[in-house]
């Protein structure tokens, strides 16, 4: 499953996109941001505060309750700015 | 015969004049044109803003603003769209983002260029960061544009 | 130092690209400029419209718009305000009026622009006389428009 | 008084501006309206329908009921289709 990060989540992780294999247990984009969290202090710190992170499955919004089964693309990212 | 729409995401500037001007060239069915440009602020003296870099997710951006131009040209007559975002270093008094309606009456192309805008500063994936004498920094997103964004959910 | 106001009655046309872009060029305090040209549609095919006479009362046209743009800038937080209003022959597909407001922030610009427009419909003492092959005929007020100026009334 | 007519109304009296000594009973808008409907065939056509009159006095929009002593200026006009 490959998970691509933008802004200061990109900035935080320390790089733009990976490929993770999260175990059976996390099925949604919520379980997915709290199982990265725990991937080591660079992610921890992204992902300190999961509720302002927002997450895109296959290019579309997807909110945390959204289960990622058959994503090939899943992008976490802070709120939007743009405009 | 379906309603032109324009849709660019470019590092380049972009000419808003050429961009309002083809929306109603040689026709004379459209009433009103309606544009918006957002433009890179300076900042106040002091706390200048040196300039902006736009970060933005190829594919889902162009996705995203295909979604809310189809659904502004279901809710309302129009008879042209043009949305451009730039990414990328943008200084101070540069453009940003051109949105562009055209319709047979004003209410319409009004609407729509507001309820575009609401859209790509809280759904489009942009991200703005500040470049200051002090250091960069990302933009925070704005509660307000929140508040902005949600007045066009049907209820 | 005040807002920079512009308001121009004539006959000739004029190029919407440069007002647009003279409200923005050498300055990085404007955030969004909104703009709204209202166009002389021709109308749908078998009742086309050969082109419009505007008549106006000079003065008091002038007086009126200085009037609302003066009340704009009294409920806005406004950068820059341009009302052009073009009178005499107009032909399909040539300009009308134009509006644009600048600000640092898109709501202000957009709800001035919307303001201005609504109140140069129904109070701007100018009269159209449309053109059709079957002979002229001045154009009736629209209650439309008397409802969107109505929004604007402080209660 | 000087009393200036645009557009139908202006057609429908057949001037553009005029010179007016209305009797002192007529006091406001509205009268002035009721006295020129008076003053003839083409007077009584353009003022036919009084209440979709609209009055400017000295360049300033005046409802029926302004009082028109001291004006230099008063302007009958239809409703106005600008913009």
């Amino acid at each position: 499953m490959k998970v691509v990060y933008f802004a200061w989540v990109r900035e935080r992780v320390g790089k733009a996109e990976e490929i993770v294999e999260p175990p059976a247990e996390v099925s949604t984009v919520g379980d997915l941001i709290g199982w990265l969290a725990g991937r080591g202090e660079s992610y921890a710190h992204a992902f300190e505060a999961p509720n302002v992170i927002r997450a895109a499955i296959d290019h579309a919004h997807a909110p945390p309750q959204t289960v990622i089964a058959g994503a090939r693309e899943i992008a976490l990212f802070p709120p939007m700015t743009g405009g | 015969m379906g309603v032109p729409v324009t849709i660019r995401l470019q590092e380049a500037d972009f000419d808003t004049a050429r961009e309002i001007a083809a929306m109603s060239a040689g026709r004379t069915d459209v009433g009103a044109v309606v544009s918006f440009s957002g433009v890179c602020r300076g900042g106040p003296d002091g706390d200048a803003i040196d300039g902006l870099t736009l970060e933005h997710y190829p594919g889902m951006a162009e996705a995203e603003i295909g979604r809310h131009v189809a659904e502004a040209l279901a809710r309302w007559p129009l008879m042209g769209v043009t949305v451009i975002h730039r990414h990328g270093r943008i200084a101070p008094g540069e453009n940003i983002v051109l949105v562009v309606t055209a319709s047979s009456h004003r209410g319409a192309a009004f609407e729509a260029a507001e309820f575009l805008m609401d859209y790509l500063k809280t759904r489009a994936p942009f991200w703005k960061r500040e470049e200051r004498a002090a250091g960069a920094n990302w933009v925070d997103a704005a509660a307000h544009d929140d508040a902005a964004a949600a007045r066009w959910t049907k209820s």
